[in-house]
């Protein structure tokens, strides 16, 4: 290991750093980054990673809408969110940055390594362009440090526009003293399937910026690396939600592809085969989810995994899971809404359309994991409780944990775990198909293939026998046993555990993808003694009991949301954000709610600020 | 070796009455009857076995069909027939799956799986009542109904062409089986049904099938005039009992494999053709494709899901 | 006027009676109904109609499932809803009246003249069944009378199944003392398409059962009529509905047939046409809504109409309208739910769904008319929103509403209010289409024709020049925009008033169709001296202001509605009715809920009870 | 008469840049870029006034058409061009209306208003932008994606045989033109185009589109092999400019009345046909119903409004 630095160099000792590198699309800064993550991760560090996408496939060159890219943000502790500002960014050209100060990831004293080829351009607009850059990133006090990034890479390939970026790994791996065996290796890795001659002109390149790096910069730093205790898994929250749909035994995912929900379907394309299991692409959202209930219906139970409008599309055949009693799986990858609204970007809008979205009382059980983990965990717990309490499970995550990537705990694998709970014996003689239990409403059911059990399923009002409801009092009994359902799933959830103190000033209360960036904030108000605590929602409907009990013992409850609600000055006639809402709605309680529409997940810093905000002297509502 | 002396059990005999149940609630003298009849009669002679028969359906009278089945069955949502019947089929091969849709539910808001259905060419059985109405509903205009046909949303007459859904079926890639006959000729109606059972892909028979609530006289002149309704007779196509065949005054030799000749019969509105159209029992079926991996065992599947998870692990 | 009973006659004096007509379909049971129905509202009463329909076009004869018919609640004040148990029933077999007994429209002591052609049928089963009936109903506390009906008729036509209905409708107006020459007059309303012959063999029909009622029994009653001040016009819910059409001057409709709300358009096909508008049967809702949105767009504002299942699928369409601020009417005949659930049956069960139901935050204004003439006025209405308002409305009638007939003041007609605010003069230079008003959000729209007003209309997140937005902050204020439009709209809506005392120990909340029959629960109560009072919410989103300090003054406040809520003893876990869960969400208060899923309109005598119940000892909560 | 000495206005000529808004955010080589070129010119020589022009789209790469003209524009939902396209032209029948469509919008999730469309029959022009693969969603597989080409879902090879949407299109009720053409031969394409413009009825044009990014190499063999693309020609057909006419080295007569000719062109896969497959002017066209009525005074709609309150009267 080269860990020998120029005399001159300054080496400062950091428990974090947010490293950017940004580009246009296509010059390969997300794989640069997707490996500098794993070395990271593989070296002991905890890893948050996120990446830039523009909305277009290829907008044009040097465009503020066009920033493509990654963010890595590493460091000694686990991270579970994507930080505030950057301290170091490495970008090929001045124009994306712009993508990203509009989103306001940097902050002055960010060091920003920016290829400085635009500065003799032919062309005169971009020349201007870059010189003006120039000054404008010192007025806003980044650190900008120009490189011929192109140009060094030119001694070592044919062509630089290409291999950029693993001499940019390379620089990182230099910069943050990683060790390049280890770089070297995740090389490998990436480009293994592409050949020899792929992955060692890329390990040349690697090699040449950690040199270059050496050479040219003064400023190096340290992190330490925690020995980690298990064996990790590193991957992206729709990654862990196809891993997920392997691991529940589900062996059917249909689905219509959407963003970002498609990418689920792309890693299972290839892996879903591997257990088994076939993904099939559906000519619409409605055909994908009448598929998969098909398939429930027929013993298989099935997943379909969308976002916002293809929620909306699959809205009757979700009224029809319900009223009929079929085992579903519905993944929802939110995404910035109404309408077609912000296919890319991070929002948690679609809570209430999921709880309420179906015409008629239609309950369906909604769930929302919270860490990249969860997004593995929550499928195969989603598939028990759909089977269980056989109807539909929503789950809902978001972009934010859809490209987010970050390590965990490599889940055990168990033969059993694929079993169908496949009853192809004789069903019981003269037993309904709906033997709804009077106190828990839950009923076994008939598969087809069971002698004895033949059934018609209808969404028309229907007895225990599934034949169709002419008395009055049919509908209101069986709406009754799906009902109640409900309560029976309630006793066995748990009230979930307040994150700080049991009471206090502020409680807040998140949902989803928030999770990481709530619990830093708050952790960091605590410790300068604010009397802050959070609780993080994982059952969304129904709620867990006991939580009037939690928000009574604080000043003042608040949600943190990604999602729309008017701001405070609209008094009586204000639009609350969705969970406080709901909770509003299921407590009574006075709940307030801090939330935007930006399409950006919320740093933890924002939040510190509205937490100091509301509880300085006049804060207090 | 012992299983030898185990006796041969007799196979279950399955009478009509396994298949039957209750009384159909559609009116008197619909033509759905007379389907219901001949279905029920081809599981009998096709020892069906119930439980392992599934009848899917979307919403139309045409849709009740599987509450008259004393099988497994699926009355779903209008016009969606056809997604919930694949996905049934598409992990269950050994299943036996029947669909029934009106032309409202299959041609106007289930045209998207039509032609979608018709590609996935799964193993299935196909039956379109096309009475030319909304019949549930009362009489609303449907994609078949005839220009100037009086219906409650168009009461001065309907004012679009009629839909051709022959046509349009023969255009559809992927087509494997495409046959047409009416509620009024039992032994043709069965031997269609029957052919299209038999046939491996999915197997679409469209039948004309009186509404006499609401358009009682749509096929009048079909049912009064023997010479126009043309038999299509063929080798390959649906056999005919010889009996009946000299009833059909109007018949042609058409070879089902010739999709030039289906086509130009299939744009004949002077007669009515019925028999087999086409057939190409060749045609890819996405059953066999939807079924990959049934037989996995659960410690290959578990190796499989460990090597899935070694590629992202931290090394 | 023939008024001469005969000696024997007992003539009794009521304010209002119920009466029946019950039989298999296809019997002409509502002919005769809607005709006696008329008649009484020409003579100056108050009449309400509901029809009594089954599920199947024709279920089979003699059943249960197969009750066919009409009632006719009619009294000297104006009537509000299908009131409680029957006074009289004219029944053409004994079977279909347990398929009224089940819905318990009959107690002790109504009076049932049955048809007695059974009791000598060939068929031993049915000879039973009538005799077993008659034994039964006695039980019941029926007075049930035997009448040779299709033998009295025979004297008078060749097909006495065809012609009782109107010999049926001789005996009601002798019954009942009614203008025989007025009812001749309906009859020629009623048949004058079919030729003279036709109204003159159903006029002699009627004649015979006037007469033949004036023989055979020995008892009358008369009812006082109040002089109508007003000319009235007569009819049910659905067409009030595509006479607001009409009347509102949007000249499309864009719809699918479903039940309940296809009746809406089985009268505009033959009617639109006579304002110059166009029906468009689309199809499938999603093409429906499409097509709609297309008009509105092009400036000539559209309407579609639709019910529970048909809205789920207009979902994705619906989030358009919002989000790109198309105005749009969108009416919901809500029917019994979830899924297909009982298609001819009422339940206000779509509430929620039609305020959340889209994914993201998706404003639209709710509102729903709460009687027959409020069906006719709210689409006007609403189309006035709409366009000011520029998004869509969403106007909730239902079942009970689509199928009732109630005579209301006949509108008054001006050509100016068919005016389409069509405007195509230049479009002002520079103006963005999305020109929002910073404090109500609001904004005129350009119209294709326009000169200088093109602008691409996208669905997804944009600027005020509905340029796709590629920065954080414009989402977050189009957002903002979208949702101030509903604080402006609150500005100009009155809070409601109160019927009865403005505080009390009991506030019953409705909406929609149930008016009629709280406030009449209520009137009783309050005649009785308890301190109940209702109020009835017409608008639902927004809900007007000034709520919660109604319901501050009464010690209780609970709604009544037709949809699922669980019983009390669930407790905690209870899951509340619609509007009760809404108002929950805005006010805080602890609003109770009493509501059913019998796919019946709840009638005042339960209400009645409910509030008894509820004020009684214990009964306060 | 006064209005004589008024002098003529000249018309306003409308130039190339008055129906040109920003730069195409298409990446660089993507076929769109030359659809558009082609559209902007037909513009410009119809001299279509821009504040009367609408172009309607649903959601992919192709359906962004709209945000480059400035025009009227409504770039709606994935798949539902053709539904929102009807409803603008319904009452406003003086707007010239245009469709952008990609295959998996249209031939996908949009394939029941495909052929509801075509029944309908609207006069509008309708561009079905087929790059085989859904490009905005970055590379998953599209009905007309060939057997085995990888895509995103599936990466071992598309597994069903691709749709042809021509064959399909020629079987539909009502067709009243159909087309095909290349964005890589910018003369045919503009004049396929411009056909389409000026039928009266729906026009549709299905364009091979080259998505650089994801399909790039998809259309390889009919670019660099001439004799694989069949150029069909007739007076009734997409007129051809003589000039370039040799470019073709594959030609066919072929009259586009004859719907069998058409439907065997339609089912050839050796080569690539190209011009117009099939017109039929005299297809009723639903536009012209819809605007039913359009012409009536207030006045008249009171008097009509006021008769049919009259039927509901208590007189
Ligand atoms: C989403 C939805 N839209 C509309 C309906 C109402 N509906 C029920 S059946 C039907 C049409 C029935 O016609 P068809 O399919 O021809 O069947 P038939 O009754 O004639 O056999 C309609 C429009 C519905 N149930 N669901
Ligand atoms: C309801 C809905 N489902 C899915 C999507 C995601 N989506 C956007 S474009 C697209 C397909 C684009 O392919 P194509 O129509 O062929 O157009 P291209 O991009 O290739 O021009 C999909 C699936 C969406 N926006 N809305
Ligand atoms: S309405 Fe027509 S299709 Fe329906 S059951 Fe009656 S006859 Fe048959
Ligand atoms: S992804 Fe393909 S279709 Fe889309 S803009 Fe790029 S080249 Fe064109
Ligand atoms: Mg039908
Ligand atoms: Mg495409």
């Amino acid at each position: 290991m080269s860990n020998q630095a120029t005399a001159s160099v300054k080496v400062t000792h950091v428990e974090e750093q947010i490293v950017e590198i940004v580009s246009d699309s296509g010059e390969g800064a997300q794989k640069a980054g997707t490996a500098f993550a794993a070395l990271n991760a593989k070296m002991g560090n905890g890893v948050w990673t996120v990446e830039i996408i523009p909305a277009e496939v290829k907008p044009p060159a040097r465009s503020t809408a066009g920033a493509s890219g990654i963010r890595v943000r590493f460091g000694q502790e686990h991270m579970t969110n994507m930080g505030d500002q950057a301290d170091l960014v490495m970008a090929f050209n001045e124009q994306v940055l712009y993508g990203r100060i509009n989103q306001e990831a940097y902050r002055p004293g960010t060091v920003i390594l920016l290829e400085n080829k635009w500065k003799d351009s032919n062309n005169d607009k971009i020349k201007a362009q870059y010189a003006k850059a120039l000054v404008d990133f010192a007025d806003r006090g980044f650190v900008v440090k120009e490189m011929p990034l192109e140009e060094a890479c030119l001694a070592h390939t044919k062509n630089p526009k290409l291999g950029k970026n693993m001499f940019i790994l390379g620089m990182l791996v230099w910069i943050y003293d990683r060790k390049l065996e280890t770089a070297l290796e995740e090389i490998d890795h990436l480009f293994g399937r592409k050949g020899e001659t792929v992955v060692e002109s890329n390990q040349k390149l690697c090699r040449a910026g950690y040199a270059y790096a050496m050479e040219t910069l003064d400023f190096r730093f340290s992190i330490e690396a925690k020995a980690r205790a298990k064996e990790l898994v590193v991957m992206n929250g729709n990654e862990a939600v196809g891993l997920g749909i392997m691991a529940s035994g589900m062996d059917l995912l249909s689905m219509y592809p959407i963003t970002p929900a498609t990418s689920v379907s792309h890693y299972l394309g290839d892996a879903l085969g591997k257990v088994g299991g076939f993904l099939h692409q559906a000519e619409d959202e409605i055909a994908a989810v009448g598929f998969a209930i098909g398939s429930s219906y027929a013993g298989r139970t099935a997943c379909t995994v969308t976002s916002g409008p293809g929620m909306a599309l699959k809205t009757e055949f979700m009224g029809l899971a319900v009223m009929s009693e079929v085992p579903l799986v519905m993944v929802v990858v939110q995404r910035g809404g109404p309408s077609t609204g912000l296919p890319t970007k991070v929002e948690q809008g679609d809570l209430l359309a999921a709880i309420f979205g179906a015409p008629g009382d239609a309950p369906k059980l909604v769930i929302a994991p919270a860490t990249i983990e969860e997004c593995f965990t929550f499928i195969p717990r989603a598939r028990q409780m759909a089977e269980e309490f056989r109807g539909l499970v929503v789950v809902l995550t978001d972009a934010n944990l859809a490209t987010g990537v970050q390590p965990f705990p490599r889940p055990e694998v168990k033969p059993e775990q694929f079993n169908i709970p496949f009853e192809q014996g004789e069903w019981e003689a003269g037993k309904p198909p709906y033997d709804w239990d009077e106190k828990t409403g839950m009923s076994p059911r008939p598969i087809p293939g069971q002698v004895g059990g033949e059934y018609v399923l209808t969404g028309l009002a229907h007895t225990n026998f599934s034949k169709v409801a002419y008395d009055p009092s049919t509908n209101q009994t069986s709406s009754e046993m799906r009902s109640r359902k409900f309560a029976a799933f309630r006793d066995n959830l748990p009230t979930p555990k307040v994150h700080g103190a049991e009471d206090g000033d502020l409680l807040i209360v998140g949902w989803g993808s928030t999770l990481g960036s709530i619990v830093e904030a708050v952790d960091r108000a605590r410790s300068e003694g604010k009397k802050v605590s959070t609780l993080h929602l994982r059952d969304l409907n129904p709620l867990p009991r006991g939580l009037e009990d939690i928000f009574k013992r604080f000043k003042q409850v608040m949600t943190v949301e990604i999602n729309y609600s008017d701001p405070v000055e609209l008094g009586e006639d204000r639009r609350y954000a969705q969970l406080a809402w709901w909770l509003r709605a299921n407590t009574l309680v006075d709940i307030d709610c801090w939330s935007n529409v930006f399409g950006q997940p919320i740093r933890p810093g924002l939040i510190y600020d509205e937490i100091v905000r509301r509880l300085s002297e006049g804060g207090l509502r | 070796m012992s299983e030898s002396t185990t006796p041969v059990k007799a196979p279950h005999l399955f009478t009509l009455s396994d298949y039957q149940s209750g009384i159909a609630r559609w009116c008197p003298g619909c033509g759905d009857h007379g389907v219901l009849a001949a279905i029920q009669r081809i599981c009998t002679e096709e020892q069906l076995p119930p439980h392992k028969t599934v009848f899917v359906s979307g919403i139309g009278c045409s849709s009740r069909f599987p509450h008259y089945m004393k099988t497994y069955g699926f009355h779903g949502l209008h016009g969606r027939a056809m997604p919930v019947a694949c996905g049934v089929k598409a992990r269950r091969p050994e299943l036996q799956v029947f669909v029934s849709s009106g032309d409202g539910d299959f041609f106007s808001i289930g045209a998207g799986h039509w032609i979608h259905g018709v590609r996935y060419n799964m193993d299935m059985t196909l039956t379109i009542f096309d009475n030319g109405i909304y019949g549930l509903t009362k009489a609303q205009t449907s994609p078949t109904s005839p220009l100037g046909l009086k219906t409650k949303t168009h009461p001065h007459g309907a004012i679009l062409p009629p839909m051709n859904p022959i046509q349009a079926t023969l255009g559809m890639t992927n087509l494997s089986f495409l046959a047409q006959t009416v509620d009024w000729k039992p032994q043709h109606l069965k031997a269609t049904l029957q052919a299209a059972y038999k046939h491996k892909g999915l197997g679409i028979v469209r039948v004309m099938q009186r509404c006499t609530a609401y358009t009682a006289d749509l096929h009048d002149e079909w049912r009064r005039n023997p010479e126009k309704v043309l038999l299509m007779k063929h080798d390959k196509g649906v056999p005919v009992d010889p009996k009946i065949d000299k009833a059909f005054k109007n018949q042609v030799e058409h070879d089902p494999t010739d999709i030039n000749k289906a086509r130009e019969l299939g744009d004949r509105t002077d007669v009515l053709p019925i028999g087999l159209f086409y057939v190409n029992p060749d045609a890819p079926r996405y059953d066999q494709m939807t079924n990959a991996g049934l037989e996995m065992s659960n410690e290959d599947k578990a190796k499989g899901l460990n090597a899935a998870l070694d590629k992202f692990a931290v090394r």
